[in-house]
C-alpha cells in the first residue's frame, strides 16, 4: 500500500515535471523541470530496489549532466522561446502519431503485463552486485564506454573551439 | 531434251549494255554510247531471231534453268526461262520494236544532256522486260514486272529538273506498286495453296482443279488479284491514271514503254495465267468488264485532249482495254494479236509524234500545229499509216486484230461488242482529229513562237523557224514500223496467228469459237466496225477540216460535260482528294502530330513531367525543419507499432 | 563457472578494436605535439597505418573464431566480413581526406582520431551479440559521425547538418533503446541468442512485437530506410564530402549487420510486411526524390536511401538467401559509393563550392580520368553488368525471386530503372554539356589516386569475378544463421540472481 | 584450325575493344587514330569471315562454341557460340563498323580518340550480344551497348543531342530491367544462366512454377526487345536518337542495334517460351502490322531526311517482327533476311544522309532540292540504296520482305495482306523523299556548288551497294545457312511449320 | 505490491512527453532536454523490467544509458554551441539552410 502511495505521489510529481517541461517557455525552466523529473524518478528506482542506479541518477545525471545544460543555457544567453510556426507536420501528423502510438503501447503494457506485480525493493541492485556484473559480465561494454567518453571529449574540443584555425581556443 | 538455247543471254545482253553505259558512259562519246546500246539491244534482237529460227526444232514449252534464287524450307524459286509460242511473240515484239526505238532514240536524244544515262536506262528496261517475258515462274516475272516499273520511273523522270516529270515518274511507280500489291497477294495465295510459283508445276496442278463457276473461290481470288496487278501495269480502270502523266518522259520512252511493250505486260501476264483464269470464269468476266469500260472511258477522254501525246496516251489506255476485253472473253490469242499490232502502230504513232514534236521545236499542243504535211512528209506518211491502222481501216494491221476481238466479244456478250464498236468509232474520230489538226490546215505554230514561247524542256532544237524533217536515223525506224503497221495484221488472216498460239491457249477453245459464229454474222460485224471507223473519219474531217469553228460551239453547248471530258473526268482530282490528301494530311495531323507526338511522346514526356512533379512533392517532405522530421519519425513509428501490434494480436 | 578474468583469446577476439583504439589515442596524444603543417601528413599517415593494422589484426582475429568476454562478442565469418568492410572503407576515407582536409584547411588530428574511434564502434556492432554492447557501440559510431558531419566548422551548413543528425539521431536512439527495454521486458534477456531462444520457443509475447517495431525505428533510422530516411539528404548535403562517403557506407554497413543479427538470427516476428513496405518506400522515395536534384551530394544522398531500400528487399527474402545478398550488397555499395564521394570531394574544392551538377559540366573534357572513374561508379550504381552494383542488385533480386517475392522484385527493378535517370544525368552533364563557368580541377594527389584505384578495383572486381566474395558471404551467412543451433551456450552469466517467475 | 575455331568468337568479339584500349595509348594524332581504328575494324571483319568460311552449313545447332566457367556463384559461364542466325548478325556488325570508321573520317573533329574508342567498344558490345549463349553474358553485352551509344549520341550528336541520348538510354534501360527480372527468375529457378541448359530445362518441364510464371517472363523479355526493335508504340525514341546522332552512330543504331531486339525475340522469346509466343502472336503481329503501316505513313510526312529513314526503320522492323511471329519457315527466314538487308540499306542511307550533312549541316528536306544536278554520283548511290530499301526485286530488300509476307500470309492471310501494303507505302515515302531531295531545280543557290562524293565516301558506300545487289541476286548464300538454324528454332512449332510450308 | 505495468505506463508517459517536447519545442536546448526526458522514461522501463524478471542486467543497462546520455550531452551541447556561433539563433525553425 505504502509502495503504491509512494509510487503514485512521485509518479505524479514526475508527470507534472514532464508536463511543466513542455509548457515552460524558458529553457532554464525546462531544464529545472527535468531535474525535478529525475529526482522523483530516483525515488521510483529506490522503490524498485535499484539503489545504485538511484544514486547515480541523482549524482551524475541530475547533478552533473543537468548542470552542463544549465551552464550552456547561460553561456548562450538563451532567452524565452519564440513561438515560430516552422512545422505543420510536427503538429498535424506528429502529435496525433505520438498519442496514437503511446496509447497503443500503453494498451499493450496493461493488457500483457497487467498481472505481474513487484514488491517494494523487488530487485535489490546493491552497488556490489552491480559492480560484480559491471566488471565481469559487462566488462567489455564498460571498457568500451571509455572510447565513447574519449570521443565525446574530442568532439567537444573540435566543435566548441573557435573555428579560426590560427588561434585555437579550446573550451569545455 | 532439247539443247540449251542460252535464253539467259537475251535479257543479260541489254543489262551488260546498261552497265557499261551506266558506269562509263559519262566518259564515253555519244557515238560510243549509242554503239554500245544498239549493239547489245540488237544482239538481243538477233538472239530472238535465232530462237525463232530454232523454234520448229524445239520441244515446247522449252524451259531452261539457270540457278536457285530463293529457298526457304521446301519452297524454292529458281532463275529459269520458259519459252513457248506466246513467249516468242512477245520476245520478237519487244526486241524488235525495242531495237527500232533504240535506233530512233539515237537521233531524237542526240542533243540531250544525260545521253548515256538515257541509253543505260533504256537498256535496263530491255533487260527487265525480257526477264518478264522469258520468266519461268511468277516471281521471276515479278522481277521484270517491278523492274520495268523502275525503268519506267527512271525514264519518265529523265528530265528530273522538271517537277512535273519527277512527279509523273513517282506517280507511275507508286500506282504500279498498288497493282504489284495485288500481284504479290496472288503469289502468296499460290504459294500457300500450291507451294510453287513455277509455271509448269503450277499450271499442271491447277489444271486438275475443278473450275470455280460460282462465287469467289481460291482461283477466282487469285485471278482477281492478278488482274489488280495487270490493271496497274497496263493502266486499266481504276489504276490508269499514271499513264497519261507518263508522257512527261522523252517521246521514245512513251513509244517503247508506255505504248509498245511495258504496258502490255499486264495483258501478257493475264494471257500467261490463262489456266488460272480458265478455272475462274467469274474473274474472267471482271477482266472483260474492266477492259471494256476502260476502252470506252479512255477513248472519250481522248476526244478532248489537245496535247498530241496525251491523245495517244489515252488511246493507248483504250487499246489496252480492248486487249483485256479479249482476254476477258478468253480470246487470248486475239488479245495477243492486238498487242502485237498495237505495238507496231502505237509505237509508230508515238515515234511519229516525236518526230512532229521534234520538228516544231518541242511543241506538243496540237492547236499550235497544223499543215505540217508539207514540212515533214515522211513523218506524215508514216503517221498516216499508223492512224489508219489504229482506226481499223482494212487492210491495215489494226483492222484484223480489232475485228478479231470484236467478233469474239460479240460471241461472248453483244454488250461488249457494242461498247467495243462505239469505242472504235470514237477512236477513229479522235485519231483523225489528231491527224487533221496536225498535218492539215495552216501551220499555227509561228505566232506562238513569236509570243516568246520557249520549249518546255530545253530540247536544244530551238523553237524558231519552220518545222523541219527529222534525220534519217529517226525516219528509218518510222518507215519500218509503218510497213509493219500495214502488213503486220496479215499474219492473222485465216486464223493463222491463232493457230500458232493454240498450243499455248488450247486448240479446242478457238476451234469451237470460230464455228460458233456463222460466216455471215462475222462479215456483218466486220462491216459494222469498218463503218464505225469511216464515220469517225468523216466526223473528224467535218469538224476539224471543213468547219473548224464547230468544235468550239459543240464544246460550248455541252458545257459541263465537255469540261469534265477535258479535265479527264476529274479523276486525278478525285483521287487526290479521296486518297492522297487525306493520307498526307492524316499522316501529318493524326498520326505524326496526333498519335506520335500527341499521344505516345506526350505520354512519355508527361510521365517524365509527372515524375518530376512527384519528385518535387516527394522533396517537400524534406522541409529542412527538424521538428517536421521528428514528426515523420514519430508517425512512422506509430504506424509500425500499430502494424506490429496487429501482427502480434492476430 | 566463468573465469573471473578475461583470457588471451578474449583479447584476440577484439584485437582490431584494441588496435584501432590505440592508434586513435596515439593520434590524440600526438595532435597537440606536432605543428599544423606536419600534423596533416603525420596524423593522417598514422591513421592510415592504424587502419592497415586494423586489417591485419582482423586477420589475426579471424583465426580464432568464437565468443569472448562472456558471450559479449562473437567472432565468426560474419563479423570478420564487416570488420574488413568498415576498416577498408575507413582506409579509403583516410586516403581521400588527406587532400580534402588540406584544401578545406581543417584541423586534422581529431578528425583521424574520430574516424578510428568510430571504427571501434562499428566493428563492435558487427561482432556484438549483446544488446548492451550493441547499444554502446552504436552510440560510439553515431556520436563520432555526428562530430565528423560538423567538421567544417566555418560552414553554417556543416554545423546545421551536424545538429540535425545529432538531434534526430538521438531521438531515434531513444526509440531503439525503448525497443531494447521492451525486448528485455518481453524475454528477460539482452543477449541476442537468449532472445532468439525465447522468441523461438512457443508463443511470441506481444511486447516483443512492440519491441521489434521500436528497434526497427532506431535501426531503420541508422540505415536511412523509409520512413526514417528524412534526415539523410540534409545531413549528407552539409557534411564534408569524404565523410558522407564514409557515413553512407560504414556505419550503415554496421547497422545492417546489427539488423541482420536481430532480424535473422533472432528471427524477428511479424517482420515481413514491415520490411516489404519499408523497402518499397525507401526505393521509391529515394529514387523519385533524386530525380530533380542538382546538388550532387544531395542526389547521392537520395540514392543512398534507394540503395537502402534495395538492401531491405533482401531482408524480406528467406534468411539463407537474404543474408548473403545483404552482405554482398553492402560491400559493393561501399566500393562504388565511397569511390563516387572520393571524386566528389576532390572536385568540391575549397569550402565545397563545386558540388552542383552545373559544376560537373565539361568534366569529361577537363579531367577525363576523374570523369571516367566517376562514370564507372555511377554505372555500378545504376547496376549495369560487370560492375559490383550489378551483382549486388542481381543477388538481392535473385534472393527475392527465389523467395517468391515477385512484386517486390518488379518494384525493385522498375526503381532501378528510374534510378538510372539521375545517375545518367551526371554522366550526361560530364560529357555532353559544356562548362558555363570555369571550374578549377586540382591535380589528383597520390593518395586520392590510390583511393580511386582501390575503390575502382573493388567495384570491377566484384563485378567481374564476384565468385569468391559470394562464396565467402554465403558461408558467413550460414554461420550466422546456424549460430543458434550450434551453440549450446550457457546463459549470460549474471546467474548470481535467481530468475523470478512471473 | 581447331584452336582458331574455338577462339574465333572470343577474338572477333574482343578485338575491337582491345583495339579501343590500345587506342588509349595512341597519341592524339587524329590521322593515326583513324587509320588505327580502320585497321582494327577491318581486322575484325577479316576474322569474322572465318566464321562463314568454316561454318558447317547444314548443322542447325551452335557452332564455334566456347564454354568456360567464369563465376561459380552465380553459375555464370563464358559461353559463346553462333548459329546461322547470329552468325550473320555478327558479320553485319563487323561489316558496318569499318564503313562507320570511314564515314566518320572527316566529320568528327573533336575528341576524335574518344569517338573511335567508343565506336570500337560499341562494336564489341554488339558482337557480344549476338555471340553470347549465357544469359548473363548476353545481358551484360546488351546493357553495355547502351553507354557507348548514348555517349556517341550525346557527345558527337547535334541539336537536342542530350535529350535524345537520355531518351534513348532511359527507354531501353527501363525496358531491359524487365528482362533482367525475367533472367533472374530463370536463374533462380533453373540455377544456370546457360541458354541451352535453360531451354532444355524448360522443354523437359523441369522448371518449377514455370507455367504460371511463363506469361510474365515472356512479357519481361518481350518488353526489352520490343523497345529495342522498336515496335509500335515503343518507337518514339528512335527518330529522336537518329536525328541527333552522328552518322556512325545512326548507322550502327539502325544497322545493328535494332536487330538486337528482333534477334532477342527470335532467340529468347521463341526459343524459351514457344507456347507463350504462340499465345501472344496475334497481338504482337497486330502491333507489327500497325508499325509497318504507321511507320510508313509517318515517315511519308517527315520534313527531315533522317526522320524519314528513322520511321522507315520502324516500318521495316515491323516486317521482321511479323515474320518472326508468323512461326513459318518462310517468315523466319524472311525476318532474318530483312534484318540483314535493312542493316545494309538503312546503314547506307544514314551514311548518305551523313554525307549531305557534312556539306550542308542540315537534314531538313526543305533545305535541299535538285541535288541530282550538282551531285550526280551521290544521287545515283542514293537512288540505288533507296530502291534496295523500297524492296525492288534483285536488290536485298525484296527477298526478305517477300519471304516475310509470304510466311505471314501462310499464318494468316490478313497479316500478309495488310503487311503487303507496306510495299506501297515504302514506295510512297521513299520516292517522295527522293524527289524532294534530288529532283527539280536547285532551289537553294548555295546547293549548286556542293561537291560530289569523294573517293573515301565512295569507298564507304560501294561495299553497301555491292552487298545490296549480291544479297538480292544470290540470297541463297545467306539463306542456306540461315535456313537450318531457323528450322531448329521452329522445332517447337513443328506442326505449324510442316502444315504451312512446302508441299 | 504494485503492478509492473504502473511503472511501465509511467515510463511510457515520460517517453511520450519527451517525444511531444521534441515536436513542439523551438529552442534547441529544450529539444535536447526532451530527448533526455525520453531516455529517463526508458530507464524507468529498464528498472521496472529488471524487477519483474529479477534480472540485474536491466539496472546495468540503465547505468550505461546514463553514461551514453552524458557523452551525448557533451557532444550535443558542443554542437549547439557551434550552431549558435554560425547562426546566432537557438530556434530550430530557423536552422533550415539544408532542405528539399
Amino acid at each position: 500500500m505504502l509502495h503504491l502511495v509512494l509510487f503514485l505521489v512521485f509518479g505524479a510529481i514526475c508527470v507534472a515535471g514532464a508536463i511543466n517541461l513542455l509548457v515552460q517557455s524558458h529553457p532554464i525552466s525546462s531544464a529545472l523541470s527535468l531535474v525535478v523529473v529525475m529526482a522523483s524518478l530516483a525515488v521510483e528506482y529506490l522503490l524498485l530496489g535499484a539503489e545504485f542506479v538511484a544514486a547515480v541518477q541523482v549524482i551524475v545525471y541530475a547533478g552533473a549532466v543537468m548542470v552542463l545544460f544549465v551552464f550552456v543555457i547561460m553561456l548562450l544567453n538563451a532567452g524565452v522561446e519564440e513561438r515560430t510556426k516552422g512545422s505543420r507536420v510536427a503538429l498535424i501528423l506528429g502529435i496525433p502519431g505520438v498519442l496514437a502510438g503511446g496509447l497503443l503501447v500503453a494498451w499493450v503494457l496493461i493488457e500483457r503485463t497487467g498481472t505481474a506485480t513487484v514488491g517494494l525493493g523487488a530487485l535489490p541492485g546493491f552497488p556490489k552486485t552491480i559492480g560484480n556484473l559491471l566488471f565481469h559480465d559487462f566488462l567489455l561494454p564498460f571498457e568500451v564506454t571509455s572510447v565513447l567518453v574519449l570521443i565525446a571529449i574530442m568532439g567537444a574540443v573540435v566543435l566548441a573551439s573557435r573555428p579560426e584555425p590560427k588561434n585555437p581556443e579550446k573550451e569545455s | 531434251m532439247t539443247p540449251s538455247l542460252h535464253l539467259w543471254l537475251i535479257p543479260i545482253l541489254p543489262l551488260i549494255g546498261a552497265a557499261i553505259n551506266g558506269f562509263f558512259g559519262r566518259r564515253l562519246s555519244r557515238q560510243t554510247v549509242s554503239a554500245v546500246a544498239l549493239t547489245f539491244c540488237g544482239a538481243a534482237f538477233l538472239m530472238g531471231l535465232y530462237v525463232a529460227a530454232r523454234f520448229p526444232s524445239l520441244e515446247l514449252p522449252h524451259a531452261e534453268y539457270l540457278g536457285h534464287w530463293i529457298r526457304s524450307g521446301n519452297f524454292m524459286v529458281n532463275f529459269e526461262f520458259y519459252l513457248d509460242q506466246l513467249t516468242l511473240v512477245m520476245l520478237l515484239v519487244v526486241t524488235g520494236v525495242g531495237f527500232l526505238i533504240h535506233i530512233y532514240s539515237v537521233g531524237y536524244m542526240w542533243e540531250e544532256g544525260g545521253f548515256y544515262r538515257f541509253f543505260s536506262y533504256l537498256n535496263l528496261f530491255m533487260f527487265f522486260m525480257l526477264t518478264l517475258v522469258l520468266a519461268g515462274n511468277y516471281l521471276q516475272m515479278f522481277i521484270g514486272w517491278e523492274g520495268v516499273g523502275l525503268a519506267s520511273y527512271l525514264l519518265i523522270g529523265f528530265w528530273f529538273t522538271k517537277d512535273s516529270a519527277a512527279s509523273a515518274g513517282k506517280k507511275a511507280f507508286i500506282v504500279n506498286r498498288i497493282g504489284d500489291f495485288g500481284f504479290l497477294i496472288a503469289l502468296f495465295l499460290l504459294i500457300k495453296h500450291f507451294g510453287s510459283l513455277n509455271f509448269s508445276q503450277l499450271f499442271s496442278s491447277i489444271a486438275q482443279q475443278p473450275a470455280e463457276t460460282a462465287g469467289v473461290g481460291l482461283l477466282t481470288s487469285i485471278g482477281l488479284l492478278l488482274m489488280v496487278g495487270a490493271a496497274g501495269k497496263s493502266a486499266q480502270i481504276p489504276l490508269y491514271v499514271w499513264l497519261p502523266d507518263a508522257m512527261e518522259g522523252p517521246t521514245p520512252v512513251s513509244a517503247l514503254i508506255h505504248a509498245a511493250t511495258m504496258v502490255t505486260a499486264g495483258v501478257y501476264m493475264v494471257a500467261r495465267s490463262h489456266v488460272i483464269f480458265g478455272h475462274a470464269p467469274n474473274a474472267l468476266t471482271v477482266v472483260a468488264i474492266i477492259g471494256t469500260l476502260t476502252a470506252l472511258f479512255a477513248a472519250t477522254i481522248g476526244i478532248a485532249q489537245t496535247d498530241i501525246k496525251k491523245v495517244l496516251a489515252y488511246s493507248t489506255v483504250s487499246q489496252l482495254g480492248y486487249m483485256f476485253m479479249a482476254c476477258g472473253v478468253a480470246a487470248y490469242s486475239a488479245g495477243i494479236f492486238h498487242l502485237m499490232t498495237h505495238a507496231f502502230f502505237k509505237g509508230l504513232l508515238f515515234l511519229a509524234a516525236g518526230s512532229v514534236i521534234h520538228a516544231v521545236g518541242g511543241e506538243q499542243d496540237m492547236r499550235k500545229m497544223g499543215g505540217l504535211r508539207q514540212y515533214i512528209p515522211w513523218t506524215f506518211m508514216t503517221m498516216t499509216a499508223a492512224t489508219f491502222a489504229i482506226a481499223g481501216f482494212p487492210p491495215f494491221a489494226g483492222f484484223f486484230s480489232k475485228d478479231e476481238i470484236l467478233a469474239r466479244a460479240y460471241e461472248a456478250n453483244p454488250a461488249y461488242w457494242f461498247i467495243g464498236v462505239t469505242t472504235a468509232f470514237i477512236t477513229s474520230f479522235y485519231m483523225f482529229r489528231l491527224w487533221f489538226m496536225t498535218f492539215f490546215g495552216d501551220y499555227r505554230g509561228r505566232e506562238a513562237a513569236e509570243h516568246g514561247h520557249a520549249p518546255a524542256h530545253g530540247h536544244g532544237h530551238g523553237g524558231h523557224g519552220d518545222p523541219h524533217e527529222s534525220p534519217m536515223i529517226m525516219l528509218v525506224p518510222l518507215m519500218i514500223l509503218a510497213v509493219l503497221s500495214v502488213i503486220g495484221g496479215w499474219v492473222g488472216i485465216g486464223g493463222r496467228f491463232e493457230h500458232f498460239l493454240s498450243p499455248v491457249f488450247g486448240e479446242g477453245a478457238t476451234a469451237v469459237a470460230t464455228e460458233a459464229l456463222s460466216r455471215s454474222t462475222e462479215i456483218t460485224l466486220m462491216v459494222i466496225s469498218v463503218v464505225a471507223a469511216v464515220l469517225g473519219f468523216y466526223l473528224a474531217y467535218v469538224l476539224y477540216l471543213k468547219r473548224p469553228e464547230l468544235p468550239q460551239k459543240i464544246a460550248d453547248s455541252l458545257g459541263g460535260l465537255y469540261q469534265a471530258v477535258v479535265n479527264k473526268y476529274y479523276v486525278d482530282e478525285i483521287y487526290g482528294d479521296l486518297f492522297v490528301k487525306p493520307l498526307v494530311d492524316g499522316s501529318t495531323r493524326i498520326l505524326w502530330h496526333g498519335v506520335d507526338q500527341g499521344v505516345i511522346d506526350a505520354a512519355i514526356n508527361d510521365t517524365a513531367d509527372g515524375a518530376r512533379h512527384v519528385s518535387d512533392s516527394a522533396r517537400q517532405m524534406q522541409s529542412g525543419n527538424v521538428r517536421s522530421y521528428a514528426g515523420w519519425v514519430a508517425v512512422g513509428a506509430a504506424v509500425i507499432i500499430a502494424y506490429m501490434i496487429w501482427m502480434g494480436v492476430r | 563457472m566463468n573465469p573471473t578474468l578475461p583470457v588471451g583469446a578474449d583479447y584476440v577476439r577484439i584485437l582490431p578494436e584494441i588496435v584501432l583504439s590505440i592508434f586513435g589515442m596515439a593520434i590524440m596524444v600526438l595532435d597537440p605535439l606536432v605543428d599544423e603543417k606536419k600534423s596533416q601528413q603525420l596524423l593522417g599517415g598514422l591513421g592510415l597505418i592504424g587502419t592497415l593494422a586494423g586489417l591485419v589484426s582482423t586477420w589475426i582475429m579471424a583465426q580464432s573464431p568464437g565468443f569472448a568476454f562472456w558471450n559479449m562478442v562473437q567472432v565468426d565469418g560474419f563479423s570478420v566480413f564487416f570488420h574488413v568492410l568498415v576498416i577498408a572503407i575507413a582506409l579509403v576515407l583516410i586516403l581521400t581526406s588527406y587532400e580534402y582536409m588540406a584544401v578545406q584547411q581543417l584541423r586534422a588530428g581529431e578528425y583521424y582520431g574520430l574516424i578510428l574511434f568510430g571504427l571501434v564502434g562499428m566493428c563492435l556492432m558487427s561482432s556484438a551479440v549483446e544488446l548492451v554492447l550493441i547499444f554502446i557501440s552504436l552510440e560510439i559510431s553515431s556520436i563520432s559521425t555526428y562530430i565528423l558531419a560538423g567538421f567544417r566548422r566555418r560552414s553554417a551548413t556543416s554545423s546545421e547538418s551536424s545538429l540535425k543528425y545529432f538531434l534526430l539521431g538521438s531521438f531515434a536512439t531513444a526509440f531503439f533503446l525503448y525497443g531494447v527495454a521492451m525486448m528485455f521486458g518481453a524475454t528477460g534477456s539482452t543477449n541476442i541468442d537468449a532472445i532468439s531462444a525465447a522468441l523461438n520457443s512457443g508463443k511470441v509475447p506481444l511486447l516483443a512485437y512492440v519491441a521489434m517495431a521500436l528497434m526497427f525505428v532506431g535501426l531503420g533510422f541508422k540505415v536511412a530506410a523509409a520512413p526514417f530516411h528524412i534526415w539523410t539528404p540534409d545531413v549528407y548535403e552539409g557534411a564534408p564530402a569524404p565523410v558522407v562517403g564514409f557515413m553512407s557506407t560504414a556505419p550503415k554497413a554496421a547497422a545492417f549487420a546489427v539488423l541482420l543479427r536481430i532480424i535473422f538470427e533472432a528471427n524477428a516476428p511479424g517482420r515481413f510486411w514491415l520490411i516489404w513496405l519499408s523497402a518499397v518506400l525507401s526505393m521509391t522515395l529515394g529514387n523519385v526524390a533524386a530525380l530533380v536534384q542538382d546538388n550532387v551530394k544531395r542526389l547521392l544522398a537520395y540514392s543512398s536511401i534507394a540503395h537502402a531500400g534495395y538492401i531491405l528487399v533482401a531482408f524480406a527474402a528467406k534468411p539463407e538467401l537474404g543474408a548473403p545478398a545483404v552482405m554482398f550488397y553492402t560491400a559493393a555499395y561501399a566500393a562504388m559509393n565511397v569511390g563516387a564521394f572520393a571524386v566528389v570531394s576532390h572536385l568540391a574544392n575549397e569550402n565545397e563550392r563545386y558540388v552542383t551538377l552545373e559544376n560537373y559540366a565539361g568534366l569529361g573534357r577537363s579531367s577525363p580520368i576523374l570523369a571516367g572513374t566517376l562514370t564507372i561508379f555511377l554505372i555500378s550504381l545504376i547496376g549495369i553488368p560487370i560492375t559490383g552494383g550489378f551483382f549486388a542488385k542481381f543477388y538481392v533480386f535473385s534472393a527475392a525471386l527465389q523467395s517468391n517475392l515477385v512484386w517486390l522484385t518488379i518494384i525493385g527493378v522498375i526503381n532501378s530503372a528510374i534510378g538510372a535517370y539521375y545517375y545518367l544525368k551526371i554522366i550526361v552533364v560530364m560529357y555532353m554539356r559544356e562548362a558555363r563557368e570555369e571550374v578549377p580541377v586540382l591535380p589528383i594527389p597520390l593518395a586520392l589516386r590510390a583511393a580511386l584505384a582501390l575503390t575502382l578495383a573493388a567495384t570491377v572486381y566484384l563485378g567481374v569475378v564476384p565468385g569468391r566474395m559470394l562464396t565467402f558471404v554465403q558461408q558467413s551467412a550460414q554461420q550466422l544463421l546456424q549460430a543458434e543451433h550450434t551453440s549450446a551456450r550457457e546463459q549470460v552469466g549474471n546467474a548470481a540472481v535467481p530468475r523470478a517467475t512471473q | 584450325m581447331n584452336i582458331l575455331n574455338t577462339h574465333i568468337l572470343t577474338l572477333v568479339t574482343f578485338i575491337p575493344a582491345a583495339g579501343g584500349l590500345l587506342l588509349l595509348l595512341v597519341p592524339r594524332r587524329d590521322r593515326d587514330i583513324r587509320i588505327f581504328s580502320l585497321i582494327v575494324s577491318l581486322l575484325t571483319f577479316g576474322l569474322s569471315l572465318h566464321l562463314v568460311a568454316r561454318v558447317h552449313r547444314m548443322l542447325p545447332g551452335f557452332q564455334y562454341e566456347i564454354d568456360r566457367a567464369w563465376i561459380s556463384t552465380p553459375n555464370i559461364h563464358y559461353h559463346m557460340g553462333v548459329d546461322g542466325i547470329s552468325m550473320w548478325l555478327v558479320l553485319l556488325t563487323t561489316f558496318l563498323t569499318p564503313l562507320c570508321v570511314l564515314i566518320s573520317w572527316n566529320s568528327i573533329h573533336e575528341r576524335v580518340k574518344e569517338f573511335f574508342i567508343l565506336l570500337l567498344v560499341l562494336e564489341t558490345a554488339l558482337i557480344g550480344v549476338f555471340t553470347s549463349l549465357d544469359l548473363f553474358l548476353f545481358y551484360f553485352f546488351w546493357e553495355s551497348t547502351l553507354i557507348p551509344m548514348a555517349l556517341l549520341i550525346g557527345i558527337y550528336g547535334h541539336g537536342r543531342k542530350v535529350y535524345a541520348a537520355v531518351k534513348f538510354f532511359l527507354y531501353t534501360m527501363v525496358a531491359s530491367v524487365f528482362m533482367l527480372a525475367a533472367v533472374i527468375w530463370l536463374y533462380a529457378h533453373v540455377g544456370s544462366f546457360d541458354f541451352v541448359t535453360i531451354q532444355n530445362a524448360i522443354r523437359t518441364g523441369q522448371v518449377e512454377g514455370f507455367s504460371t510464371a511463363a506469361p510474365w517472363l515472356f512479357i519481361g523479355f518481350f518488353l526489352a526487345f520490343a523497345v529495342k526493335v522498336p515496335l509500335f508504340p515503343f518507337h518514339t525514341w528512335l527518330p529522336d536518337a537518329h536525328v541527333e546522332a552522328p552518322t556512325a552512330g545512326s548507322v550502327l543504331l539502325a544497322g545493328v542495334l535494332l536487330k538486337m531486339g528482333t534477334y532477342g525475340l527470335l532467340r529468347f522469346n521463341l526459343g524459351l517460351f514457344p507456347e507463350q509466343s504462340r499465345h501472344n502472336a496475334p497481338w504482337i503481329c497486330t502491333l507489327a502490322l500497325v508499325g509497318i503501316v504507321y511507320g510508313a505513313l509517318v515517315a511519308m510526312v517527315q520534313p527531315n531526311l533522317k526522320r524519314v529513314i528513322a520511321y522507315s526503320s520502324v516500318s521495316h522492323l515491323g516486317f521482321v517482327v511479323l515474320g518472326i511471329f508468323s512461326f513459318t519457315q518462310a517468315g523466319l527466314n524472311g525476318a532474318m533476311f530483312v534484318m540483314l538487308a535493312h542493316g545494309i540499306s538503312t546503314g547506307a542511307l544514314f551514311m548518305l544522309a551523313g554525307i549531305i550533312f557534312e556539306r550542308k549541316h542540315s537534314y531538313e528536306i526543305a533545305d535541299m532540292g535538285g541535288l541530282a544536278t550538282p551531285m550526280p554520283k551521290y544521287a545515283t548511290f542514293f537512288l540505288f540504296i533507296t530502291l534496295a530499301s523500297v524492296g525492288l526485286p534483285l536488290l536485298n530488300g525484296f527477298v526478305g520482305e517477300f519471304l516475310v509476307l509470304s510466311g505471314a500470309f501462310q499464318a494468316n492471310p490478313w497479316y500478309g495482306t495488310i503487311g503487303a501494303t507496306g510495299v506501297i507505302w515504302s514506295a510512297c515515302y521513299l520516292l517522295w523523299m527522293y524527289q524532294r531531295v534530288f529532283f527539280g531545280k536547285v532551289t537553294h543557290p548555295e546547293n549548286s556548288t556542293l561537291a560530289d562524293l569523294s573517293a573515301r565516301e565512295q569507298l564507304a558506300l560501294w561495299p553497301t551497294a555491292v552487298a545490296a545487289l549480291v544479297m538480292g541476286v544470290a540470297p541463297l548464300l545467306w539463306l542456306n545457312i540461315i535456313d537450318p538454324a531457323v528450322q531448329a528454332a521452329l522445332t517447337p512449332f513443328a506442326q505449324v511449320a510442316s502444315k504451312v510450308v512446302g508441299q | 505490491m504494485v503492478p509492473v505495468s504502473y511503472y511501465l505506463i509511467l515510463s511510457g508517459i515520460l517517453f511520450s512527453c519527451g517525444v511531444i517536447g521534441f515536436l513542439i519545442k523551438r529552442n534547441i536546448i529544450t529539444i535536447f532536454i526532451s530527448i533526455e526526458l525520453m531516455l529517463n522514461g526508458v530507464n524507468l522501463s529498464f528498472v521496472a523490467f529488471a524487477a519483474q524478471w529479477q534480472h540485474l542486467s536491466g539496472q546495468v543497462f540503465v547505468f550505461f544509458v546514463m553514461v551514453v546520455a552524458a557523452a551525448e550531452a557533451t557532444v550535443g551541447l558542443a554542437i549547439i554551441i557551434a550552431v549558435f556561433r554560425t547562426r546566432e539563433t537557438l530556434n530550430v525553425d530557423h536552422v533550415n539552410l539544408l532542405k528539399l
